[in-house]
């Protein structure tokens, strides 16, 4: 396949997506395409999956050729059965217009057999973890029998086990001598996996080498089209300090003064009371059970000020549930929560909110934000009552506010228009803007960086860092280890609904978190002894 | 926004309208044998004198508050479809109120029978709310059903217990003459409810956009999770609105009591609440866009009813008019214009939405 | 492009319009009203519900136009002011504000009072309102039917077909009566005076009397009806607008039989109406409205009329009568005819003032 | 009694179906009313003009599906809004049936033509010696035989076929269709039309049994039909549950108006005090005990 001279304007915010690029894609070849947060990568591959209509330029292929993309976030119907899912458009049927269920089934099973995916056609899609719905989603193309296949961040939501599997898919489907396109913002993976690596930025291909020609900072600096000081592999060299155990950090925020600008509008920070002895945060024997099913047992935990306290886990090991328990989504079944102390009065997100406790969540397009709702409605909604003047809602005030948040955060955006129209990561830096306006003494961030790119993302990781220097107690939930690894002080991975082990110190190494997270380590003799917690013997009960 | 949007928005809009009075146009002078006195009548006869000026002026009173009620509703994301069993129910306790209040002093009496209406609109919707928030279930059927089951139960009262024996109407007896609002422009039926009508608009856009419980009712509606997990108590929002929204309707039974008819007859309320339920959505759920659809259904229907009254003009080609605007109105010119918060718009939506 | 997209579906949508309306055209011609330049005395009919379908409003308008085209002198207007009773007051109202009408005629029991509220605001207008009753307004007129003579009649008939009087009678010793809604001259008069006609026959006999809830769910009707004669019912009265026919549907499936109220039904189910009380409202709409364009008539009274003054009658003509009836139940039903001619029944009008 | 609530039930059931297609593909189909009042229109005009029942039956349907083709022009083609499309749909019905009827019959009340068959009952007067047993079963209208293989094939068409399953994808996220390459529009449209058919037949059937047509006889009865799609939790079986459920409560009322001293007027209200209890009942208990389904 060849994309010519291809140019890509969204009418609707009169954006410029793609800009004359030219592309070509081989059979027999893993191709990958990396570039930041709307460099333009999705939006040349819908064109060239034939999903984007109007476009200028040229998509060139053999006929008969069938190209299919596996979108970011697969959109599944939650209340239908993954096969239902994935077959639809492309039924078998008998000879009386009945779907055949059998052939559909045997097609599957063949194809998830053939590449050791964990997905079960007869479940239903809501049940599906994140990883394994990125899994079907795969299935779901391979079923088509692409000849080009392009996975869009495919690996997003995935453990090291589930990316090894979709690897191994790539690789056997390049041996097939079919085209593989894989977009990420992973570099580790880049240099892995692809043949050719394509960069791309600001909607122009900046370059297309050959993977063996090139390294890690080379890329990384191609792709942020500057020389860039620290690329990944620094990045984890000036995390690794943290390892001491000294508190010699120092905030990483590149833009000092207008943080001034926030601080008149936000009150007095209110953590500074906190004493560094007494833990912000507990969960005491928590358990969750849903359906009859044990989903969280038994979870004990503690935070104390200025520690970041990293969670890790495949996610359907639990790293779900325990988001929607650390911020009062859900009930636990047992057990109890603590935040600063406190128990609260029930398990709401307000109650945990009014305790002291702010939020990152997962879920940014549902839970985090909401997207008709313009960009000032979804900053002001922790400090809605702060404008109210007599029941009223100063919109002055409220506008001031914003605007001093979107300056102190960086945010490119109309805080008129609505959130729908921003990026992912602006729009993450809204969400964060928000909660850290409150000063709250313990911040639940998961999956921060999730489709963020780099610089996005190393941003949120500053922001955190900046947190925990200021004594914020912070809980860091993410399936990616390496943001674990820099960012946590302490590590906990969760395996089938339990903390398989707590690390820190010369335990945290990536091979013991990975094989914790796959229940493998769990048998093996590790060195340190079971004291997860500094404070452990104060506790009669542990 | 690029200027010539709103442009093609305009001509839109001015072709759409201006495509169905034109073949309300047609239809009348197809069918009726005395064309030009039925266009006439209907297009003119509303504002030809007083009685009829009044008259269209309180069917848009009324139909501002059922459908201020439904938009207030739908703002939060939840669906009151009983809003005309409400409407009867609360007429009747109101009236029963007035009735047994009689000899309070006017100013004492009056307030507390149109309160006893709105407690009791509030009541019955809020039930449906309450049910969703404690069993899930789903409002806008129950509110339905409740409605419906509301409703013989007060044809019963007003036909048994409750009847006006002096009466051949199907009728209460009337409420105390000094409970009765003044008429406005007599003979019309014209009276206060317009201006209460207007103010409860105002009140409910400010409310709405530029309080603080007005920002946590939108967000609820507009995603709920949000709204949870930044803490608003969103259950309360589920129930709360179907109480305002039942306590407008109530409101409204109270005033076309005390204001129009004086008593509760048998099926007054003759589509009041269904009405507001398409007054609310074609005001795009918007207080300020209730006026513009209130007015051009209450014209549409005065006109109707004026035809009817002077020319051959029949009760189904009203109701056939209607469809057809609708139709019309719907489809093509409401999908384009956005309403936003800002007030700038809402009010270039008054003029440009004024005559559909 | 979208914008001409947009003005595509319209006019298609406009064009799909004009053909919807002109074959309405076709199919329908409008009816002629003849707006004439002259008026010596103009008449407005005002109907509180809908003329056609209604054999009480259709005996209206035609009694009112045979008044003013036997005159020669006079013009007349129909307007039906639908079936939302509270609205009736403003259509009243409307009429009157025009001043262009010397008399305005109407028909329900409900119009007296409406009309005696209106009329304080115009005192100038005159009214004539058929089956309603009114005293003292020196500028209406009412002309009130016996009712309880009427369902008197329908009774003391019921009474004989479920003692035994026609081939399908049953043993059970019930008959029904089907209201659309209940409304004071139902309650007051016509139960009351159906039941006792009944009696009349057989103090045994029972009522089963239903309501519909609404006068046009003729599928209820049926249930309705069907659950009466579950019950040993076999003849029913049915005072219930377009539900009658679910009445007859199912009393024609289950052999059991209909009485008809205000007007000879018996075309509606020949062998199942087979009892038609009459009301002569075309009579006395044509004779008061004449009168009033000669200018004789008398406003300010009120008058009852009943089986003796011929206007309250039980249809015994009608061939289907002679037919399926009994010449024995004829001629008992003949006797009571006869009773009621000379002792008229007093009449407690409901809310009469 | 049972015997009368099948028969209130089938008219119910038809509507409630073909409206549980609209539903599942995503538009609230509220023309139901409309719908079923334009076929019986139809079928009383069609019988009579051709003197057969089944001719009858097709005229409803055809009337039923014109209006859902309007509505399917406006509502989706032009993208209005679904519920003014479907109020409005309500109202061109109620608007334009005693309009034609007026031009064509000469009234707008009681329509009754000459040449309209009767609807034959059948299996009448067989009997298994369980009376229950017969009055569920036997000498019901014709069009009540229609029911159940109408659910069994809803049932089949929503759950078994390539239709179906594209059907409820797009209620739940048309997207997905359009990702495979599929119109959406498509199958919106099937659902409108198929609810269109299934309200018209059910008009026909309650003006068949009548013989003749009367304005309003629909009676509300198009919103039930809606209301028993919720009440049936989306599926065929419990469309039939609920309507079932619906004609018991109807027929309790019905028959109680004979026997209870209540009066009549207020027992009009049972069923639907009913149907809102069972509604609260049934979702508490699936609250209290959640299943896995």
């Amino acid at each position: 396949m060849e994309l010519r001279h291809i140019t890509k304007r969204y009418l609707e915010n009169d954006v410029l997506a793609v800009r004359d690029v030219s592309l070509a894609l081989h059979a027999g070849e893993i191709h990958a395409l990396i570039g930041e947060n709307g460099a333009g990568k999705s939006t040349l591959m819908k064109i060239a999956a034939g999903l984007l209509p109007e476009y200028d330029g040229e998509v060139k292929s053999d006929a008969g050729k069938v190209c299919r993309l596996v979108q970011q976030h697969p959109q599944f119907i939650p209340q239908h059965q993954v096969w239902e899912n994935l077959f639809l458009g492309i039924e078998p049927r008998t000879r009386w217009g009945m779907i055949d269920q059998d052939a559909a089934a045997r097609r599957f099973s063949a194809l998830a057999g053939r590449y050791a995916f964990p997905v079960e056609p007869r479940m239903r899609a809501e049940r599906l973890s994140a990883a394994q719905a990125q899994l079907a989603a795969i299935l779901g193309a391979l079923l088509h029998n692409p000849d080009i296949l392009i996975l869009d961040e495919p690996t997003a939501p995935c453990s090291d086990h589930e990316t090894a599997l979709v690897f191994g898919m790539m690789r056997d489907l390049r041996n097939d001598g079919r085209a593989v396109v894989l977009i990420t913002h992973k570099l580790r993976e880049v240099m892995e996996i692809s043949d050719r690596i394509t960069i791309m930025r600001h909607g122009r291909v900046v370059r297309t080498l050959l993977t063996a020609d090139t390294n890690p900072g080379e890329l990384s600096s191609l792709m942020i089209g500057e020389d860039c000081q620290r690329s990944e592999s620094d990045r984890r060299f000036s995390f690794a300090r943290r390892d001491s155990g000294t508190t010699a950090r120092t905030p990483l925020t590149d833009q000092q003064d207008p943080a001034t600008a926030a601080q008149q509008t936000s009150p007095p920070p209110s953590l500074r009371a906190v004493d560094p002895a007494q833990p912000v945060f507990e969960l005491l024997k928590v358990s969750l059970v849903r359906r009859g099913r044990m989903l969280l047992e038994n979870l004990d935990l503690r935070l104390y000020p200025g520690e970041i306290l990293g969670i890790t886990g495949i996610r359907e090991n639990g790293l779900e549930y325990i988001e929607d328990i650390l911020s009062g989504s859900a009930e636990p079944s047992s057990g109890e929560v603590r935040i600063q102390g406190n128990l609260p009065t029930r398990y709401t997100p307000r109650v945990f909110r009014k305790l002291g406790l702010a939020y990152i969540p997962t879920d940014r397009l549902m839970r985090g934000a909401s997207l008709s709702s313009t960009v000032e409605d979804n900053m002001i909604l922790l400090e809605r009552k702060r404008f109210g003047r007599g029941g009223l809602l100063n919109r002055r005030a409220s506008a001031s506010f914003s605007a001093a948040l979107q300056q102190k955060f960086g945010i490119t955006a109309v805080l008129g228009k609505p959130m729908h129209t921003l990026s992912g990561g602006n729009m993450q830096k809204v969400i964060l803007s928000r909660e850290l306006s409150q000063n709250s003494p313990v911040v639940v961030f998961s999956e921060p960086s999730w489709g963020l790119d780099f610089r996005s993302s190393q941003r949120v990781h500053d922001e955190i860092l900046r947190l925990s220097a200021e004594g914020v107690g912070i809980i860091l939930i993410s399936s990616d280890i390496d943001e674990i690894l820099s960012l946590a002080d302490r590590i906990v991975v969760m395996y089938k609904g339990s903390f398989a082990r707590t690390l820190h110190g010369s335990d945290r190494v990536r091979d013991t978190i990975g094989g914790l997270m796959l229940g493998i380590e769990s048998e093996m003799s590790l060195a340190a002894p079971e004291d997860h917690n500094h404070d452990s013997s104060k506790e009669p009960g542990q | 926004m690029s200027q010539s949007q709103p442009d093609s928005r305009m001509q839109v809009a001015v072709a759409t309208i201006g495509a169905a009075l034109l073949l309300t146009v047609l239809l009348l002078i197809s069918v009726s044998s005395t064309p030009y006195a039925a266009v006439r009548a209907f297009f003119i006869g509303p504002f030809s004198n007083r009685f009829y000026l009044g008259n269209m002026l309180n069917v848009f009173s009324m139909l501002s508050i059922t459908g201020l009620g439904m938009a207030v509703a739908f703002r939060a994301g939840v669906f009151n479809l009983g809003g005309e069993g409400q409407v009867y129910v609360s007429a009747l306790t109101a009236t029963v109120a007035g009735i047994a209040l009689a000899s309070l002093p006017a100013l004492l009496g009056l307030p507390i029978a149109l309160l006893v209406g709105v407690f009791t609109g509030a009541v019955i919707a809020g039930l449906s709310g309450l049910f969703r928030h404690l069993w899930d279930t789903d409002e806008l059927i129950t509110s339905f059903l409740i409605a419906s089951a509301s409703i013989p139960i007060v044809d019963y009262l007003i036909v048994g217990p409750l009847n006006d024996q002096a009466s051949n109407l199907l009728t209460t007896e009337r409420v105390p003459l000094a409970f009765r609002l003044p008429r406005l422009l007599a003979p019309s039926q014209l009276n206060p409810t317009l201006i209460i009508a207007l103010l409860l608009l105002a009140a409910a856009y400010v409310a709405l956009f530029r309080t603080v419980r007005g920002y946590e009712w939108r967000l609820s509606g507009l995603n709920r999770q949000f709204a949870r997990y930044g803490g608003i108590h969103t259950g309360a929002y589920i129930v709360f609105p179907m109480l305002v929204s039942g306590a407008l309707h109530g409101l409204a039974g109270g005033l076309f009591v005390y204001g129009t008819h004086y008593a509760t007859l048998v099926g007054f309320t003759a589509g009041l609440g269904w009405n507001g339920i398409a007054v609310a959505l074609i005001a795009k759920r918007h207080p300020l866009g209730v006026v513009p659809a209130a007015a051009a259904f209450a014209y549409l229907e005065s006109g109707a009813r004026i035809a009817m009254l002077h020319t051959d003009f029949t009760f189904e080609l009203g109701t056939i008019i209607r469809a057809v605007i609708f139709l019309f109105v719907t489809a093509s010119v409401l999908p384009k214009l956005g309403i936003s918060t800002r007030v700038g718009r809402s009010i270039r939506l008054l003029f440009r939405g004024g005559s559909a | 492009m979208v914008r001409t997209r947009i003005r595509r579906t319209q006019i298609s949508l406009l064009y799909g319009a004009l053909i919807v309306l002109l074959s309405t055209l076709l199919l329908g011609c409008a009816p002629a009203e003849d707006a004439a330049i002259d008026r010596p005395y103009s008449v407005a009919v005002f109907v509180p519900g809908v003329v056609e379908g209604s054999p009480t409003y259709e005996m209206l308008v035609e009694g009112v136009r045979r008044a003013v085209d036997e005159s020669g002198n006079a013009t007349v207007r129909i307007v039906e002011g639908g079936f939302n009773q509270a609205e009736w007051a403003g259509g009243i109202t409307s009429l009157a504000a025009t001043g262009s009408y010397d008399l305005i005629v109407s028909s329900n029991p409900s119009l007296p009072e409406i009309v005696n509220e209106v009329s304080q605001s115009f005192p100038e207008q005159h009214f004539l309102v058929l089956d309603g009753y009114w005293e003292g307004n020196p500028r209406l007129r009412t002309v009130m039917f016996n009712q309880r003579e009427q369902a008197y009649l329908n009774g003391y008939f019921a009474g004989l077909v479920t003692t035994g009087g026609m081939p399908d009678s049953n043993d059970a010793l019930r008959i029904g009566l089907l209201a659309g809604q209940e409304y004071p001259m139902m309650n007051q008069v016509i139960r009351p005076a159906f039941l006792e006609g009944a009696q009349a026959v057989n103090t045994d006999i029972e009522l089963d009397f239903r309501v519909l809830g609404n006068w046009f769910d003729a599928g209820r009707a049926a249930d309705l009806a069907n659950s009466m004669l579950d019950r040993g019912v076999d003849v029913i009265l049915s005072i219930a607008g377009g539900g009658n026919q679910g009445v007859i549907a199912t009393a024609r499936d289950r052999n059991a039989y209909v009485l008809w109220f205000d007007s000879s039904g018996f075309h509606h189910g020949p062998g199942v109406v087979i009892g038609s009380s009459l009301v002569k409202l075309d009579q006395a709409a044509y004779e008061r409205t004449l009168e009033a364009i000669e200018g004789s008539l008398e406003f300010g009274v009120g008058e009852v009329l009943g089986v003796a003054d011929g206007y309250v009658r039980f249809d015994d003509q009608d061939p289907n009568y002679i037919e399926y009836v009994p010449e024995d139940v004829r001629a008992r039903h003949a006797d009571l005819m006869q009773r009621l001619m000379d002792e008229p029944m007093e009449f407690a009008i409901p809310g009469a003032n | 009694m049972i015997y009368y609530a099948i028969e209130v039930m089938a008219p119910l059931l038809l509507a409630g179906l073909g409206g549980l297609f609209a539903e599942l593909a995503g538009v609230l189909n509220i023309a139901l009313e409309g719908m079923m009042l334009a076929g019986a229109f139809a079928a009383i005009v069609t019988a009579s003009l051709t003197g057969s029942i089944l001719a009858g039956m097709l005229g409803g349907l055809l009337a039923g599906l014109l209006l859902a083709y309007l509505f399917y022009f406006v509502g989706i083609r032009m993208r209005a809004n679904i519920f003014i499309v479907g109020l409005a749909i309500n109202l061109l019905a109620a608007g334009t049936i005693p309009f034609l009827s007026s031009a064509m019959f000469g009234t707008k009340g009681v329509l009754r033509l000459p040449n309209v068959p009767r609807m034959p009952g059948l299996f009448v007067g067989v009997e298994t010696g369980f009376p229950l047993l017969d009055q569920i079963l036997f000498g019901h209208s014709f069009g009540v035989y229609l029911t159940v293989p109408a659910v069994l094939l809803a049932g089949f068409v929503l759950r078994r076929t390539a239709f179906g399953l594209r059907l409820r994808s797009t209620g739940k996220n048309p997207e997905t269709l359009r990702a495979v390459g599929l119109n959406p529009d498509r199958y919106r449209r099937a659902a409108l039309l198929i609810s269109g058919m299934g309200a018209g037949l059910a008009g026909s059937l309650l003006a068949l049994r009548l013989g003749v047509y009367l304005p309003n006889v629909s009676a509300g009865r198009g919103w039930i039909a809606l209301v028993t799609i919720y009440l049936g939790y989306k599926r065929p079986v419990g469309v039939l549950i609920a309507a079932l459920c619906f004609a018991l409560a109807e027929g309790v009322s019905v028959a109680a108006q004979g026997v209870l001293q209540i009066p009549g007027t207020l027992l009009l209200s049972l069923p639907y005090i009913l149907t809102v209890v069972a509604m609260i009942v049934y979702s508490a208990m699936r609250r209290v005990a959640p299943s896995d389904a």
